[in-house]
């Protein structure tokens, strides 16, 4: 599998990532920095957590326009798999490879904890670890993470089965008007989403910072394990 | 010249910050407070020659950067 | 402005008569605006520790591991592998009062610039808090912003902050502790100092423009607050830890070359402290040319650019022949970068500006000269013990009471705002164990880390509050199961010219080195904030209690052995030691 | 009545945001832009009788939360 990380002035969960794929493939990916016009000969262009040119406008809007992101563009529209965490999701939003937008959270503070997510995405490399319904945990870290789209949008989503993750209760019971479960307040308590072809994925909380034994646990794993199966070692 | 940009979210997003706003006002004692909207301003120098290239300008921005369209609506004003 | 340097002048910069006195020796005439400025700043009891530095000196600060102790922009500490920890806590009361969340995140700002200054790259941030009584409406407005100040920067930088500690007291009030500590990793003959060397070699300015931000932030940290600091207020600094990010980034690429020959950040008194600091540990002189300076405003004087405390900015000498490599890098980083000066072999300070020379101090007397003050100390009676309540109220309701006191509730509010997993190597969370335990990246170590203080042991006895800090944090450090290896410190208390807050000062230092001595835990880095009072309307000042916080370090061979609070499945329950 | 808070950062207090957005503006070749500043606007429905009130409410509300005059300086005007 050959993955690339990309990585913006501002980025700062690039090597939480690389040390997730590292575990999972056995092989570091490539770092790309914002400047660079091209991701050609990648299986698959991560976009990881950070504050991209510090969030200061909106969260990924500046990152959404730097040049890599027209090749990422580009990829994609080639068909390309892109997966984007926190930050990525952000920035996927804003350049409009997937639908919505990431607000305030709810409570207006940054989000800094375990939650659970409830695997529903069908036919995707990113949740493919798992069988639809299961519960794992991760760790989630943003102030930006309030998922919204226009209702007609999400009930695209819910019936196409682009919803990758929902948060849920340890149990798996899913409410989203429930601040608890629902932590950041995401419209039908939507953590993750798939693009049409279901080959680019945003979500917002960090599988990457739950796949080492040695660091908390192996949560997240799954995520990574089946990426790697999906385009070999 | 100067153009300002003023960015708003687009009418039924929910917006977060104005509803905690909201309650933050309610619990300081200012009861007559109905809803509440925060919108983001931008004020830029722009090199133009005409208010109508400012504007322009403006509107690009605006289009390119300063808003995004998927929750945001913008007005652009030439103020000098 | 234009304002005549007299006596008067000098005192509302916080010098005293005397001190003035000797300005006007060393320099033999009248100094102008921007030397009055630069003497105000290093003289003030922040820059010159004046108050403190007969005492600090008693501390222990040797061992065998132990790289870079004391006087350094952070402490050094071996911990195997070639690797070394960097570490260092400092405090930002005052502005984190005025200001709540510039202030808490500017001093967040400033303690890793503390640290990548060294060449380390920040792993962990922590901090410790005191606020006032729970009860007291402005606590709430302190409190919420402190904390988001904290997150926003730390977050926004992608350095975990992994642990802490909180308090409420009404002492606080109108004067909370904000101390930030951050930890980081080098190898360990790559350390970066600050001394200047090479006559001739460029002086250069990297980072953020230069604004008038919180000039004089140095001496207002040393004077008491009335009311009227709230119109005297100096312009509170902005912190931009974008900027930083992209600051810590470029400057650990450029120490990457050999272009660096020593390097120091602005932190309080800017540019004037950071080029004196360098050329006088350096024993050369230095020439500034202010015109070449990154401004951010129009029409600044030399005065205010000296003094100016604008954040997110460093001064390097590089290698004359790698001048224009590291161009590049802040280029790349799309940082400022400006050759601002050149080192000379004058041994004065001189600083020139619109074809003028604003300042020329000799360095010597600068430094030498400064004053060093032995403040009369008294003890009070330490109270007698107290004895238990008669009539107990039932072991429920004390139960309910301590879980309900805002000093023993869940924290959890506080770090939940905090990233405490980016990096990826946090082993032990805030709330997971006694001390907060990072990976050393690449390796099976970690490095455990705690910060302590029982502010009302040291308000009884003040020897007994600085020797618990010290116990304390090694127990809690141990109790993960890490070898303690060092401390550093934020002594924090009242006006020293105060004898019995003088006698706290100096019995909490004896207790520290006392406990430090006996552990073999020297202390290399700290901070010492004094004048921590509030006056009333009355007129009344009243200090905070003396917190003298301790922020240890120590290394767990293996991280798959760290021991965390929570009560396994099954097992039994030990009590040891004596009740 | 519609009451609108305007809030920005004092002269000579940094702006990262203005100062971010300027940047990326240039870097998306919009070559004119000079000076960047980003501000708030506050808008809120108030239960007054008169204008005036309005003002006073939106001034206290101003200045007990929706501006940090520390280092932020704010304008109330009554919109309808
Ligand atoms: N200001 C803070 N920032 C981060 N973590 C904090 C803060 N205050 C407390 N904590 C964390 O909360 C937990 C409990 O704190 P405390 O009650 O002071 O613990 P202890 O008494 O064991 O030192 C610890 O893990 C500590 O690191």
């Amino acid at each position: 599998m050959k993955a690339g990380v990309v990585v913006f002035p501002g980025t700062n969960r690039e090597r939480d990532m690389a040390h997730a794929l590292t575990l999972a493939s056995g092989q570091a990916p490539k770092m790309l920095w914002h400047q660079e016009e091209s991701v050609d000969g990648l299986d698959l262009v991560i976009i990881p957590g950070g504050f991209s040119f510090g969030d200061y406008l909106r969260s990924g809007a500046m990152a959404a326009h730097s040049p890599i992101m027209t090749a990422v563009r580009r990829f994609a529209e080639k068909g390309g798999y892109i997966l984007g965490v926190c930050n990525g999701f952000q920035i996927l939003t804003e350049a409009q490879l997937l639908p919505g937008a990431l607000l305030r959270n709810a409570g207006m503070r940054f989000l800094s904890q375990d939650c659970h997510l409830k695997v529903e995405g069908r036919d995707s490399i990113y949740t493919k670890g798992w069988s639809a319904g299961d519960v794992f945990r991760t760790p989630m870290a943003h102030g930006d993470g309030n998922y919204t789209a226009s209702p007609e949008m999400l009930d695209r989503l819910e019936g196409e089965g682009r919803v990758a993750f929902r948060y849920c209760r340890e149990d798996g019971h899913v409410q989203a008007d429930d601040p608890h479960i629902n932590l950041n307040g995401s419209a039908r308590a939507i953590a993750g989403v798939l693009s049409e072809n279901r080959r680019i994925c945003g979500m917002m909380p960090h599988p990457e910072n739950l796949t080492d034994p040695a660091i908390g646990g192996t949560d997240g794993l799954p995520l990574f394990k089946a990426i790697v199966e999906a385009f070999g070692v | 010249m100067k153009v300002r940009v003023f960015v708003s979210l687009k009418e039924g997003v929910l917006d977060p910050q104005g509803k905690a706003v909201g309650h933050a006002l309610a619990s300081l004692g200012f009861k007559n407070v109905g809803d509440v909207r925060i919108s983001r301003v931008v004020d830029l120098d722009v090199a133009a020659e005409t208010a109508d290239e400012a504007r322009k300008e403006g509107e690009a921005m605006a289009k390119a950067l300063l808003a995004n369209e998927v929750i945001e609506d913008f007005k652009v004003e030439v103020v000098a | 402005m234009s304002l005549t340097v007299d006596g008067e002048l000098a005192r509302s910069f916080g010098l005293t008569a005397e001190e003035y006195d000797k300005v006007l020796a060393i320099m033999g005439r009248t100094p102008s605006l921007t030397e009055l400025g630069i003497f105000s700043v290093m003289w003030s009891e922040h820059c010159s520790y004046k108050s403190s530095r007969k005492h600090l000196k008693t501390l222990p600060t040797k061992a065998p591991w132990v790289i870079h102790g004391p006087g350094e922009n952070a402490g050094v500490i071996d911990i195997g592998d070639g690797l070394a920890a960097v570490f260092k806590m400092e405090s930002h009361n005052h502005p984190s009062f005025i200001e709540p969340y510039q202030g808490a995140a500017t001093g967040v700002g400033g303690i890793m610039r503390d640290v990548f200054t060294m060449g380390a790259r920040p792993v962990a941030n922590l901090n410790a808090l005191r606020f006032g009584d729970a009860e007291n409406v402005d606590t709430r407005r302190v409190v919420d912003g402190v904390v988001r100040g904290i997150g926003g920067y730390g977050n926004c930088m992608g350095v975990p902050t992994v642990g802490g500690e909180t308090n409420f007291h009404r002492a606080y009030n109108g004067n909370p502790l904000v101390n930030a500590m951050t930890v980081g990793i080098a190898q360990k003959d790559r350390i970066f100092l600050s001394a200047a060397a090479g006559i001739g070699n460029p002086v250069v300015y990297v980072g953020s423009k230069t604004g008038r931000d919180g000039i004089h932030g140095a001496t207002m940290s040393s004077a008491e607050f009335d009311d009227e600091s709230s119109s005297k207020r100096p312009t509170v600094q902005v912190g931009d830890p974008f900027t930083e990010k992209l600051l810590v980034e470029a400057c650990l690429e450029l120490m990457a070359t050999d272009a660096v020959i020593s390097i120091q950040d602005m932190g309080a008194a800017g540019l004037t402290s950071s080029a004196v600091e360098m050329a006088s540990k350096g024993e050369v002189g230095i020439d500034l040319e202010l015109d070449e300076v990154p401004q951010r405003e129009a029409n600044m004087l030399a005065y205010e650019m000296m003094l100016s405390e604008s954040q997110e900015r460093m001064l390097m000498v590089l290698r004359p022949d790698r001048t224009e490599q590291a161009r590049k890098i802040f280029e790349k980083w799309e940082l400022d970068f400006a050759v601002i000066g050149h080192l000379s072999d004058t041994g004065r300070i001189t600083v020139r500006h619109k074809g003028n020379v604003e300042a020329d101090i000799p360095l010597g007397p600068l430094a030498d000269e400064a004053p060093i003050y032995d403040r009369p100390a008294l003890n009070k009676e330490p109270p007698a013990y107290l004895t238990p309540p008669a009539d107990p109220v039932g072991i429920e309701k004390a139960l309910e009471t301590l879980i309900a006191s805002p000093d023993l509730a869940s924290r959890s509010w506080i770090w939940n705002q905090y990233d405490s997993t980016v990096l990826g190597q946090t082993v032990k969370r805030p709330g997971a164990a006694d001390a907060a335990i990072v990976r050393v990246e690449g390796t099976s170590r970690g490095l455990a880390m705690t910060t302590d203080c029982t502010p009302r042991y040291g308000q009884a006895d003040p020897y007994v509050g600085g020797l618990q800090a010290v116990v304390e944090a090694w127990r809690n450090v141990t109790a993960t199961g890490a070898q303690p290896l060092a401390m550093t410190d934020n002594l924090n208390f009242g006006s020293p010219e105060n004898p019995y807050i003088m006698g706290q000062f100096v019995q909490a230092i004896k207790g520290m080195g006392e406990g430090g001595r006996a552990l073999d835990f020297p202390i290399v880095s700290g901070n010492v904030s004094l004048y921590n009072e509030t006056r009333s309307d009355t007129g009344l000042t009243s200090a905070i209690l003396p917190s003298p916080v301790i922020g240890a370090v120590g290394v767990l061979d293996d991280i798959a052995q760290a021991v965390g609070l929570a009560m396994p499945e099954e097992g039994e329950l030990l009590l040891v030691g004596e009740t």
